[in-house]
């Protein structure tokens, strides 16, 4: 078989996947060209993921049948699927934190010298194939030290390493920041130019179009149309995918903002290892406004959040909240002051994933009188109130009674929306709301904020992504080592200008 | 050990039943290859458990302790933390309930009340030191537990010894009268069969347990705790607050299961080299119960019962006890991993032939 | 005095470290491994039987080495039930270990009184481990006698611990098994097989915890009985934990264990010891133990994926 | 197959015709074949039942709440004459006895006195442990001596008080060392605490550790092969037949077998002596050195011992129970 003279790397002829009785793919064909960028477009739920699962061999379709290089094959697991020249970048990065770079691109392909690793060799050939996809890494740094941008190179790079012709990426770009997805497009570019083929999940149209050749687009599991990215538009494949015309413009009432709700003066503090997380930081959060934070993954966000809300402790300065200083009160006296926070990590903090949709409802107010009768919870209010909610946030699951951890990530994040907005918030403190939704999910919980902020609400968003600031803030700081670096307004900034401030105020590119 | 969860749960009531018969009849492979009779075997400890009701009486004295273990697991299990530390807990109950016994005056029942609150609160300090140095120092509740099951016995002992003495024994003086918690009259009534307060307490307690963790927020809160403690602390709960609560709950259902024994079974507490092990059968109740209320009584019973009916093997069939803690691991096991058992059992089941 | 100190420490820790290593091969697949106990007490018997049967057949001097040999074979008995349980079979880890412990308690102590009617212990050994004086080594003043005359199993212990440090650290497969522990998705997406690794660990960890059982046997106690291992098993898992899971901590939280052990014995015949009540001395290594983790402790971090199913389909 | 009596509720299948005299047997939490008093104890009750045919049986409690149960079952069972083997099992006996007046029990190594069906077979220790410590002292080069004990507990007391007193008696200044173990069933326990004592210059070490007294015998029987010599005096039984005579100076023993089978044979003979305490020093042959002690006891040495064991018998010498 001569892999270079054939043209279709890949095909997939009416696969279907099953998980017990739910079809998650229902007959999906597709055909990735020799140089291709081939993007997938889906809802949340769609069924992208399994679909590349079932190429990489994680899963064995229930129908259909796989062509790799013009031949039909039965992709028994992953290990098969590297044989056959197929590399997968997880969503979720499938990285072991405490490895270095190089000990997790090596696993399972280590160069010996006798029965011990050729660690040196290793280190080597690391290096190597990164200098020459343009792909920076430390190859001795460990994983857990370095930023996620740095992370999806690394998966990148394990593909290469293992010599794969054909490379899939779950959503990589959800999780970067502007200056790092530019990259990684780049990237994508080079490897294509070198011969290898990539199949691109995302729900970012911009990307599609400025990358994809090819774009298939399936909706509930079955195919929808596979298009030429040069003969569509963005319009066009936002209807394919959700099935309906989508206005995409949120409206936002006029800025008028009232008396400051948060004020942050002179805030600093250290981790755990002594290390100056957050310095000198000063901000005010006025009533009916929203202030994006915009910055770089790891510049302090967390911290500055968690200050707030006294999950972090600080050393100096001081928060007030309405005037009165979080300095003496726990976390839960700051919630009944009026605030609410959505945290950025649903999975780690935001929701008790083994808990039903009810009892998470009221995971901030258990404890409340309204919620209590006597010594016992109201359950019938818990769950009456739950279906409510499910009404209100179209929140999409069986019943109330739904555990979380079976729910998309879009619906888990209505959950923890709806918990934290019907708790009639002064201040919406809120993180990374969006981050792995889909269109639709994502324009729900916008035009949800913005409505809080013409009701009055006082709202700080953090965000990595730069198009959710901008759609979203009033005004906007930009957040840097710790350090707030800059203010602006999104109508007389631009994206190369934020670019700029969140890398340090330098220059982006070395 | 973290995610000691509710994995059981899945099992319907068909896996558990069947895994008591699996357990059984390997349990009798076992007997015939080792020369002895199952049938008698078996009856003879149905006779032991069920044959009079002196042994009906004491079929229920030899489930209290170990029920109550198992709770005291399960408490602690649903705020995440593993307490196999429930054996020391058990020693400081007993001790300390020994020392009001003796060395107090007071009242009947009044005596015995104290005595039992007083080694319920030691029981429940005793824990609560394990979960000071889990949220203090960081110090992992396994080996912590560990250490304190043989600080306290060690520590009983000295306490004995100084507080405690009966001249010529290897255990305390006896406790007062006063502080017996006994029913003489109810033990005519079982013809001797130690009965005690403990009897009417823990069918109570079990529902305290049921009623506090599904229709409480003390409950809902622990369990937050337990199944996400990020959650929690982002929730505003004070996550160190509800760990240490819990493990005083925890050590206080041991500190009571020591406090009954001392004071309605055996009247002193003895000197001995080593713990009781309650304690380690209280985690395989609790986990064979799956942390629940409900389970862990119904798995606290059946082991309880099948223990105190192996002496009866022995008696009527010669048999030694070890079947019976084959037999026990086995159905643990079992249930645990209820493929197996579906894997042992014919492809068609039984719904075949009710269908014909 | 100090040369006694050390060597009885490195008496006391061999046992434990043998069921502490055992027991940290499989936790660092990510299979808890709460059956440490049970392990060793097979180990107990099976070496006891071995040894025994050795001993018939007119082994003489041989047959310890008989025993050892059967503990670490047929050891693997149990440890088959506990890959089975956890990895086939997704049983809780805990409830398997917790399984093992009772099991292999009355599985043993039924077996003793069948095979030697009735009997509580297995016959005594006539050859057990004699002390081995390494040549050379032994005869340097004090350090030979703290480190050099001891069982062979105590140096088979010691470098086991330096084995199992270069195969973690410096071969492909060590690479592996610890990623497994802390991530079987990565794993799994290199093409390595998660469930493989992790069965030959639990199958391992089983064998090198039972020789910690055959070593109380051949070089103590000469015998099996139901109480020749009464806990050593969970002091075995404080001693993991207390190493943080890493071979060379695993050994000097093993060291710490066997010199609070031995400590007691030379402070008990000095002239003060009497004034002191006898139990604080059997209360000593536990302390010991509880300081060293307040001292040192702070959080201990055990693999990531430690006690969880590993399931390629569930994220 | 159940009782004709009626009030039997024994399921055993064995004859239950009446003219049979029944023994039972509860044992403490050991095994009834631990080499110690349970085994000894039933070994007399073997005895009868090779001897007169009694019916013999014993139960092995689990744990101390199983003991009265256990004793129950005896007694309900209609059993003539039931035994418990340890003093930890004295309060379960006088239980029984008192809600059973027509149950006869025995209980071995405690002192029950005045309940009409109960009797109770106890040792001297102390008298028998001087011997031991005439022969330590007498045989001891370095004049360092030890005893090593399971647990701090009176029993355990008098063995280490009626030791240092004929030790004493021999060499008023030889030192001796104590050490408790803390426990009686860890022989590795046992064999660090013999190790350090013999690396001190202890040359003959005397034991009352049960189990954990295993791994002095291991210790110096390792140090025997090594070309050392050293001493280990037994406790309870002759000891020399199970760790040999290389290392087995003698040992103390308690003749358990002897007492019960002699008070059962009473018993069945009509002459149960209910409501006594049985106690066995040196002049009842309830405590002494075992018979090999000549083995490895000089004659002379041996002499000595028998002119303390007269004095003693006669009430010249009272040996304390105190340390
Ligand atoms: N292991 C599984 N078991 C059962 N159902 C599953 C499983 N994995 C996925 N599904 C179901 O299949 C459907 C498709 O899931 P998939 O992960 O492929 O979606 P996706 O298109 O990747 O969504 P997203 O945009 O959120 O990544 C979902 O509705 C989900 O409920
Ligand atoms: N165990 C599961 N059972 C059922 N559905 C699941 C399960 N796990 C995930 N899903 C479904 O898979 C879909 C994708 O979920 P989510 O967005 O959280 O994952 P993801 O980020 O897309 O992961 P990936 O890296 O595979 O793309 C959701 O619709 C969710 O319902
Ligand atoms: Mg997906
Ligand atoms: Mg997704």
């Amino acid at each position: 078989m001569n892999q270079t003279k054939v043209k279709k790397v890949l095909e997939l002829k009416h696969i279907t996947k099953k998980f017990g009785d739910f079809v998650a793919n229902d007959d999906i064909s597709l055909t990735v060209g020799r140089g291709e960028i081939h993007a997938l477009l889906g809802e949340n739920g769609a069924g992208k993921s399994t679909l590349m699962n079932v190429v990489f061999g994680m899963y064995q379709p229930d129908g259909g049948a796989i062509s790799v290089y013009e031949n039909e094959t039965k992709i028994e697991n992953p290990n098969h699927a590297i044989h056959l020249g197929i590399g997968m970048v997880h969503q979720h990065f499938k990285l072991i934190e405490n490895f270095t770079v190089t000990e997790n691109i090596i696993l399972g392909m280590e160069p010996k010298d006798g029965i011990r690793i050729n660690m040196k060799a290793a280190v080597k050939e690391v290096s190597d194939i990164s200098t020459k996809y343009g792909l920076k890494v430390d190859p001795t740094s460990k994983i857990e030290n370095l930023p996620v941008g740095m992370q999806q190179k690394v998966e990148i790079l394990k593909c290469l390493y293992r010599g794969a012709n054909l490379l899939i990426f779950d959503e990589p770009t959800a999780v970067l920041t502007p200056d790092e997805i530019g990259e990684l497009l780049q990237i994508m570019k080079k490897l294509v130019a070198e011969g290898k083929s990539i199949i691109l999940i995302t729900h970012k149209l911009k990307e599609i179009m400025q990358v994809a050749n090819k774009c298939t687009v399936i909706r509930k599991g079955k195919f929808i149309a596979s298009v030429d990215v040069a003969e569509t538009n963005e319009e066009e494949l936002a209807e394919l995918m959700v099935g309906k015309n989508l206005s995409r413009e949120i409206e936002k009432a006029a800025y008028n903002p009232q008396a400051t709700v948060l004020e942050i003066k002179q805030l600093t503090s250290f981790s755990a290892s002594k290390k100056r997380v957050l310095d000198d930081i000063n901000l005010t959060v006025a009533a009916g406004e929203i202030l994006g934070i915009a910055g770089v993954d790891g510049n302090g966000q967390s911290e500055l959040v968690e200050a707030i809300v006294k999950m972090h402790a600080f050393e100096e300065g001081d928060i007030l909240i309405n005037g009165v200083s979080v300095k003496e009160k726990t976390t839960r006296e700051i919630y009944e002051s009026g605030v609410s926070y959505v945290p950025a990590d649903r999975h780690k903090h935001g929701l008790v994933l083994d808990n039903n949709i009810a009892e998470n409802l009221i995971l901030i107010e258990y404890y409340k009188e309204k919620h209590n009768q006597g010594i016992r919870l109201d359950k019938v209010r818990m769950y009456q109130e739950a279906r409510e909610a499910m009404q209100n946030y179209d929140i999409r699951a069986k019943n109330e009674y739904t555990v979380v951890r079976g729910m998309s990530g879009g619906n888990q994040q209505k959950v923890i929306l709806s918990r934290e907005i019907s708790r009639d918030p002064k201040l919406l403190i809120i993180v990374q709301p969006t981050r792995g939704l889909d269109i639709g999910a994502i324009d729900f919980i916008h035009r949800q904020i913005v409505r809080l902020r013409d009701k009055g609400v006082a709202v700080l968003l953090v965000s990595f992504e730069l198009e959710e600031i901008l759609t979203l803030s009033d005004r906007i700081a930009i957040i840097f080592d710790g350090k707030i670096v800059g203010e602006t307004k999104p109508e007389t900034t631009t994206d190369r200008e934020l670019g700029l401030m969140m890398a340090g105020k330098g220059s982006g590119e070395e | 050990m973290e995610k000691v969860k509710k994995k059981t749960k899945n099992s319907n009531v068909i896996v558990p039943v069947i895994a008591v018969l699996i357990a059984l009849v390997i349990g009798a492979i076992v007997m015939v290859i080792g020369g002895y009779n199952p049938l008698i075997a078996y009856q003879s400890l149905v006779t032991k458990v069920f044959g009079s009701v002196y042994d009906i009486g004491e079929t229920i004295r030899a489930i209290i302790p170990l029920l109550l273990s198992g709770l005291a697991v399960a408490v602690a299990n649903k705020a995440g933390i593993f307490n196999i530390g429930v054996d020391g807990q058990i020693i400081m109950g007993a001790v300390s309930s020994l020392l009001v016994g003796t060395l107090i005056e007071m009242p009947p029942i009044l005596h015995g009340i104290v005595a039992i609150l007083v080694g319920v609160v030691a029981g429940g300090l005793w824990g609560v030191l394990v979960a000071a140095l889990k949220t203090k120092f960081g110090i992992n509740e396994v080996i912590s537990s560990i250490m304190l099951n043989y600080i306290a016995l060690y520590f009983s002992h000295i306490l004995i010894k100084n507080f405690a003495t009966q001249e010529g024994t290897q255990r305390s003086a006896m406790i007062k009268e006063s502080a017996g918690i006994t029913f003489p009259s109810l033990n005519e009534v079982f013809n001797g069969a130690r009965i005690h307060w403990g009897f009417f307490l823990v069918p109570f307690i079990i529902f305290a347990f049921y009623y506090f963790f599904e229709k409480t927020r003390w409950g809902y809160e622990t369990k937050v705790v337990g199944l996400n403690p990020n959650a929690a602390s982002y929730a505003g709960i004070r996550v160190n607050r509800i760990m240490t609560r819990t493990m005083f709950l925890s050590g206080a259902l041991g500190g009571l299961v020591g406090t009954l024994d001392t004071l309605g079974v055996y009247g002193y507490v003895a000197i001995s080299s080593s713990t009781s092990g309650i304690g380690f059968d209280g985690v395989a109740i609790a986990l064979l119960g799956g942390n629940s209320a409900l389970g862990t009584t119904l798995s606290g019973i059946l082991i309880g019962a099948l223990n105190y009916g192996s002496q009866g093997m022995q008696f009527g069939a010669g048999v030694p006890s070890e079947i019976i803690g084959i037999v026990i691991s086995l159905i643990i096991f079992f249930v645990a991993a209820p493929g197996i058992v579906k894997a042992a059992l014919p492809k068609k089941p039984l719904h075949k032939e009710e269908a014909k | 005095m100090v040369a006694n100190i050390i060597s009885g420490s490195l008496i006391f820790a061999t046992a434990l470290l043998f069921g502490a290593l055992g027991g940290m091969l499989s936790e660092r697949a990510g299979v808890t491994n709460l059956g440490v106990e049970g392990f060793m007490i097979s180990g107990a018997f099976f070496s006891a039987i071995g040894a025994n049967f050795a001993e018939s057949m007119g082994m003489g001097g041989f047959s310890p080495w008989i025993g050892l040999l059967s503990a670490f074979v047929f050891t693997s008995l149990f440890s088959g039930m506990h890959a089975l349980a956890t990895l086939k079979y997704k049983a809780d880890h805990v409830i398997s270990g917790v399984v093992i412990n009772l099991l292999a308690a009355n599985f043993t102590f039924f077996l003793v009184k069948l095979l030697f009617d009735g009997a509580a212990d297995t016959p005594r050994l006539r050859n057990m481990f004699a002390k081995v004086n390494i040549p050379v080594l032994s005869d340097i003043p004090f350090i030979g006698d703290a480190l050099f005359r001891s069982y062979p199993t105590t140096y088979l212990a010691f470098i086991l611990v330096f084995a199992i440090g270069f195969y973690f650290f410096r071969t492909p497969a060590g690479l592996r098994l610890r990623g497994v522990g802390e991530n079987p998705g990565s794993i799994d997406t290199a093409g390595i097989n998660v469930m493989k690794i992790k069965f030959w660990a639990v199958m391992l960890s089983g064998s090198i915890s039972s020789l910690g059982g055959a070593t109380i046997v051949l070089t103590t106690n000469g015998n099996f009985s139901f109480n020749t291992i009464a806990g050593q098993g969970f002091i075995a898992i404080a001693a993991v934990i207390l190493g943080r899971w890493n071979p060379y901590g695993v050994m000097m939280g093993a060291l710490l264990f066997g010199f609070a052990q031995s400590i007691k014995d030379q402070i008990q015949i000095l002239d003060f010891a009497s004034a002191i009540p006898t139990e604080f001395f059997y209360m000593l290594p536990y302390i010991v133990t509880l300081l060293a983790l307040i001292f040192t402790g702070r959080k201990t971090r055990g693999p990531k994926a430690l006690g969880v199913h590993y399931d390629a389909s569930v994220r | 197959a159940c009782g004709s009596g009626g009030s039997s509720n024994s399921s055993e299948s064995g004859t239950t015709a009446g003219k049979e005299f029944k023994v039972g047997m509860v044992t403490d939490l050991g095994s009834v074949n631990d080499k110690s008093f349970n085994q000894s104890a039933w070994e007399g009750l073997q005895k009868l039942q090779a001897d007169f045919g009694y019916d013999v049986k014993y139960l092995e409690p689990q744990s101390d709440a199983e003991v009265e149960p256990s004793l129950l079952q005896f007694v309900n069972s209609g059993t003539d004459l039931t035994w418990a083997t340890a003093a930890t099992l004295a309060d379960a006996v006088t239980n029984i006895a008192k809600n059973n007046p027509d149950a006869k029990l025995g209980i071995v190594d405690a002192d029950i006195e005045g309940i009409d069906n109960i009797v109770s077979i106890s040792f001297k220790e102390n008298e028998g442990a001087f011997l031991a410590g005439i022969v330590a002292a007498s045989m001891s080069e370095t004049d360092k001596i030890g005893f090593i004990g399971g647990m701090e507990i009176p029993v355990i007391q008098r063995f280490q008080a009626g030791f240092e007193a004929g030790v004493r008696e021999i060499k008023p200044d030889a030192e001796i060392v104590v050490n408790y173990a803390g426990v009686f069933n860890r022989v590795d326990i046992g064999k660090s605490a013999a190790s350090t004592m013999y690396n001190d210059g202890v040359d003959v070490i005397f034991h009352a550790a049960g189990g954990t007294g295993n791994g002095i015998f291991n210790e110096a029987q390792e140090r025997f092969k090594a070309g050392e010599k050293v001493w280990v005096i037994g406790v309870d039984k002759d000891q020399s037949l199970e760790f040999g005579n290389d290392v087995t100076l003698t040992s103390m023993i308690k003749n358990v077998d002897n007492a019960v089978y002699e008070v059962s044979k009473q018993a069945a003979e009509g002459e149960f002596p209910g409501g006594q305490v049985v106690r066995l020093g040196l002049a009842e042959n309830g405590v002494g050195l075992a018979d090999t002690s000549d083995i490895n006891v000089p004659k002379e040495v041996l002499d000595v011992v028998e002119s303390y064991k007269e004095k003693i018998i006669s009430g010249e010498i009272t040996v304390p129970e105190q340390p």
